[in-house]
């Protein structure tokens, strides 16, 4: 490979402590650029993968680096929507979607400017001053989206980030987040259950086995970017999308 | 409407049922038991009859609860932030704090005397002792319950230490922080009297409350005696109500201790 | 069969309650046909509430602070003394430059606040000074030369001595002219039922005392020792001899003597709440002499 | 390893450290101040001089901190659960308990003791009514912090009170109950003490090691006095060690105090 | 209509305290073993119906009746698996599930029973012992949909039960799901974002509009009971399935 990795999985094995196995030797390098959707059954290690990569839990054996540094070094350029809506109870929700960037030190007034963009993209302007606690459950991971979209991370990690929602703000949001890419150029995790989401976003999925946590298949997905409607009603992209759909069927009925 | 009503009436009803009780109490004592509790109007009387020296005792012990709350507010704080940072940091200096806590005013008062003098710095000093202790706990408490999600979430953008404590953990705390203020509160006001009884000095302008509540108890006046205790429940109110008013700023916007139901 | 009577003492058991122990351990009560329960006191022993509301026929406490709550309206009488001169003083370190109470203006003392003689001095030495409060502690003299406290003539210049300090001077109650007596108390009610057994009860108060600071005090000290594990022989001679030499309960006067033993005077209590009248600390005739006090159950001379 | 070592270390290293901090503040005493702070080799010498009488007095205290800390913790808790019941309910009640905790001891202890005697009864009461209001406070407020989507499921689920309340708010209130425990725990003994010279009786078995306290200051046993204030430690220390444990068992395994990170 | 609703919303107004309109006159009666579907926007009311009906939350204004009752009165027989994992964080898997029956009182043995059924169903049998905190995302909303399966409701609300679930999995719960309400003959209540899933499990889908909340369109699903993988074969079905979509199109672009 010419570009060095930016996350490079090499044999990993994962176990919450003395509980069962529950990555089994992964091992995948992630080109700069790549988005790499994750899709296999619950419970099979998707969120753990992700959370090695943000360095919130270690790895029991292998070596996992990004950018030839350990997770806890290198984690200063990602952005990571959790898989629940995580959101300070105290803080209404503009104050929530600013507080990434004001980890990061960005000064308050350009924090608002990137508020009000995030808010807009995930259509919650107007709710600037709303608490968590009175926002329905698509409002919360929205808010929750928004406040990584405020930073511009060189790994973005999507743990079912569009699950909540309904297909229309999904499609716009899938579309939106193509765009934004074009633009900023991450490397992408995204888990999802759609399959047609996965194939429409991502140059790789990554197709996973259960009990131990594997990646089964790894799926090239050709399609060139920028991808539109026109992809999606394409006569290829259905074919992928039955055929990851059958190969994610056989590895669950396994 | 019918419950805003009901907010005034119920308080108000207890009040009325245990000044009931009270006389009621007295009543039923023999005769020559009555002296040991004197009617609130006697209280009322024993309250005018000694303004003059029961004001000036009561700013006294004022000073010395306000200061001795405040330090304890802010050194137990600053302690909690420490305490929390590690079970072992926790283990270190848990038992040294307890002890701080335990030790007998008895055993303090004269060291505290001979070291700092009599009067106001003991007074606050001991006020401090009885006051910072439950604030300690329950603030150190808050500091480590926090939410591990949040906390994550946290360790995930890198927030440094000085931003994980105070964007993180100090808010989440408050609830029980503000747990831990309102029994200070109420320490404060008899911490001061304690200080005052046991190195107050009447130095200046006379002693406080304690000092006050000896001579009325060993004279036997004991409506002035009550008459102290009640201006002591007096700034202990003050102290708690200024808790309360603070801890509604605070929490009621999203803590579900102010939101039993929606309608 | 023998009439059950309880006394509640001020302080745990100790030489000051020598009377008592003498005239139990020798049997002095029993041949009067009483049957007395001694009740140790401490730090707050309530004796005049107690006594007050019956839970202890017979107090001691000092008349000074009696005559206060007798001015409150409790129902209590005294009727003997226990000290003809309160032992309560003032004490300093022996090389300390205050030798008079007139030395006292500007100082602080380690007192109880209560305590109707600081007033008293005040008043009559035209001098002011700042009272801290005392807690049974005697801390603050051995660790300050300049220090001025409240102590009990018989106790703690004894333990001060223990602890390794020097000797402390004694300033008494009495040369300042404040006579306050150390003084059994009992309640009107019960002065009134028991007239008899109170008599019989001094009539063996007095002969303890006697036998207690003539003869051998053998007796007293074992059975206060088994009162107060704390109490040590050393401890126990040493203040009954201070007793002794200061004739406490024989009376300081010119009249004094074993004939003065429990005496009470009406003249002395009569000066007493003038005393306490002008001091304000008392008001103008709300206690009269022979409200406060009687003499009736003491043995005809 | 290492860390289990450290765990040791630490704790054992700040013990070491404050000794000598004891130490190093009695030498810069001067001369005749020394026995202000004697070392803990003669407040052991003492301890083991008066070996028998504290045994008895410690035996006496621990009765009183022992029931006053038990009714604390049985009767707080029943009133946690009537004031957690509505607001109303607090702001017709929450005052009563406030002037409870704030009544002076010395206002209080003439009336215990003519009204159940000095001695035991006197000081079981005033140790507890030094320990139950940090009970009551903590309590109260984790039975009204509930996570209000449980609390939605319960009455979805049509939960009867006594469920919502035992099978919920109850165990939901741990946290905040443990660290009330973790206070009272504390106060317990010395509560006990200063009941014991407040209110307490040398009649009997020779009172309690307030009472002890008191004869050894009078009479300037300094390494005796101390050696009593130990013991009340080391009685603190058993209980808070009770609480410690009883916390960790019913709340180790889900609480997030107990888990900081995962590894 | 000859069966008396066992639902019926009259006119029904919410907002939630001084805030704004969230249902605006909503209308409609549902009968005995109704399968209805809500489908809308996020933030449209579809939570909030359901809360209605459990008596969560009054209504503002209009009128609404569950069994002729308030919903107060009637809902000891109803079952609710909300729209995020509410478990109880100090009981294991096993307890949690069994939490519900415990609460209308049923003895234990009886639980052991429906609890072991219910994770059989929902593929979780042998993690009882496990705490909700060392669950998957999806493993905790498996655990709250069997919690709600061990009653036997008449009315069971189910928001967006499998929205964090692999398609498979999904799949199998759709037919286990009109497998026991064959036996047991619920109402049910199903907010979901797959238009599929509501095209094959309900009879009514009530299409929905936001801002303020209203039922936009009600569609009837006529395929006979019992569905199969036939059904979802089926041309009609993809007819139906396309229908809807555009009418949920229509209405979230307005
Ligand atoms: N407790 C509350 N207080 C105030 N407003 C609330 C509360 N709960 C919900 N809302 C508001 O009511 C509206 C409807 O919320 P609801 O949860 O019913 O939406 P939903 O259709 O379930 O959306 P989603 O698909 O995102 O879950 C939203 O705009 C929300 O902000
Ligand atoms: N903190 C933890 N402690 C113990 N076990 C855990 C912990 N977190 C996750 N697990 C276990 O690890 C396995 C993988 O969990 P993970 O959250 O990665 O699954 P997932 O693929 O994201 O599933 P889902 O699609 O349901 O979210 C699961 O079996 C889960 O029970
Ligand atoms: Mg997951
Ligand atoms: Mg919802």
């Amino acid at each position: 490979m010419s570009v060095p990795p930016i996350v490079a999985f090499t044999n990993v094995v994962k176990r919450y402590g003395d509980g069962p196995v529950v990555l089994d030797g992964v091992c995948f390098d992630a080109a700069p650029g790549d988005f790499i959707s994750l899709i296999g059954p619950s419970g099979c290690g998707k969120s753990t993968i992700l959370r090695l990569i943000a360095g919130l839990s270690p790895v029991t054996s292998g070596s996992l680096t990004i950018d030839g540094r350990t997770p806890e070094a290198a984690a200063a350029e990602l952005a990571f929507v959790f898989q629940e809506p995580t959101l300070l109870p105290w803080l209404n929700v503009g104050h929530n979607v600013e507080v990434a960037q004001q980890l990061r030190g960005v000064p308050a007034p350009a924090r608002a400017a990137a508020r009000r963009r995030a808010l807009e993209l995930v259509r919650l302007t107007g709710r600037e001053s709303a608490f968590p606690r009175q926002l329905s459950g698509g409002q919360k991971m929205r808010v929750s989206l928004a406040r990584a979209l405020t930073l511009e991370p060189k790994i973005l990690l999507l743990d079912e980030p569009f699950g909540a929602l309904d297909e229309m703000t999904r499609e716009h949001l899938n579309e939106e987040l193509l765009d934004i890419r074009q633009q900023q150029a991450w490397t992408t995790f995204f888990v999802t259950h759609s399959v047609a989401e996965a194939v429409f976003l991502s140059n790789r999925i990554f197709v996973m086995s259960a009990n131990p946590g594997r990646i089964h298949r790894e799926v090239q997905v050709d399609f060139p970017y920028p991808r539109t409607e026109a992809t999606r009603r394409s006569r290829p992209y259905h074919d992928l999308v039955s055929e990851v759909s059958r190969l994610l069927r056989s590895v669950e009925s396994t | 409407m019918s419950r805003r009503l009901l907010n005034f009436l119920l308080p108000l009803g207890t009040g009325v049922l245990m000044v009931g009780i009270w006389y009621a109490i007295r009543h039923g004592l023999s005769e020559d038991m009555k002296f040991l509790l004197p009617t609130p109007d006697e209280i009322w009387a024993a309250l005018a009859a000694n303004s003059e020296s029961l004001s000036r005792a009561t700013l006294n012990t004022t000073k010395g609860a306000v200061l001795g709350f405040g330090f304890a507010v802010v050194i137990s704080f600053g302690l909690a932030l420490i305490l929390s940072l590690s079970n072992l940091i926790r283990a270190s200096l848990y038992p040294y704090l307890m002890i701080l806590q335990m030790m007998p005013i008895i055993v303090i008062a004269p060291i505290l005397v001979l070291w700092v003098g009599a009067g106001l710095n003991s007074v606050v000093i001991i006020t401090f002792l009885i006051c910072f202790f439950p604030l300690v706990v329950n603030t150190t408490q808050g500091l480590i319950s926090t939410d591990r999600n949040l906390v994550e979430l946290f360790r995930m953008y890198r927030a440094n230490r000085w931003q994980e404590t105070f964007l993180l953990r100090v808010p989440a705390a408050l609830p029980y922080f503000f747990t831990g203020l309102r029994i200070a509160a109420v320490l404060a006001p008899i911490g001061a009297l304690v200080g005052d009884y046991t190195a107050g000095s009447s130095a200046g302008d006379g002693g406080g409350l304690g000092f006050q509540a000896i001579i009325y108890s060993s004279q036997a006046k004991y409506p002035a005696l009550f008459a102290t205790a009640a201006v002591t429940c007096v700034l202990g109110f003050v102290f708690a109500g200024g808790v309360h008013i603070l801890s509604w700023l605070s929490l009621s916007k999203w803590h579900d201790s102010y939101h039993r139901s929606d309608t | 069969e023998p009439f059950k009577l309880t006394v509640q003492l001020d302080w745990v058991a100790e030489p000051e309650h020598g009377g008592f122990y003498q005239a139990q351990a020798k049997g002095y009560f029993a041949e009067e046909n009483l049957d007395v329960t001694i009740i140790p006191g401490g730090p707050n022993a309530f004796v005049l509430p107690k006594v007050a509301t019956g839970q202890a026929d017979i107090g001691q406490a000092d008349s000074t602070n009696t005559l206060l709550q007798q001015a409150e309206g409790l129902p209590l009488v005294q009727f003997a003394a226990v000290f003809q001169d309160d032992p309560s003083g003032l004490l300093v370190n022996a090389d300390s430059a205050v030798r008079d109470f007139s030395d006292l203006d500007g100082k602080t003392l380690i007192a109880r606040p209560e305590w109707a003689f600081l007033p008293f001095l005040k008043k009559k030495y035209g001098i002011s000074f700042n009272v801290v409060p005392q807690n049974f502690s005697v801390a603050a003299f051995l660790g300050n030369k300049e220090a001025i406290q409240q102590g009990y003539y018989i106790a703690e210049p004894y333990h001060i001595v223990a602890a390794g300090g020097k000797e402390p001077r004694f300033l008494s109650t009495w040369d300042a002219g404040f006579r306050a007596y150390a003084v059994l108390v009992t309640s009107r009610k019960f002065a009134a039922a028991h007239p008899e057994q109170l008599r019989a009860f001094l009539r063996a108060y007095i002969r303890g005392w006697r036998d207690y600071i003539e003869g051998d005090p053998t007796a007293a000290h074992a059975a206060m020792k088994a009162a107060n594990a704390n109490n040590t022989d050393a401890f126990m001679l040493a203040s009954r001899q201070l007793l002794i030499d200061g004739r406490l309960v024989t009376g300081r006067d010119a009249d004094g003597g074993v004939h003065q033993i429990a005496r009470l005077s009406a003249e002395r209590y009569a000066t007493q709440i003038r005393q306490m009248e002008d001091l304000e600390m008392l008001p103008k005739g709300k206690v009269t002499v022979d409200r406060a006090m009687t003499t009736e159950f003491l043995p005809v001379q």
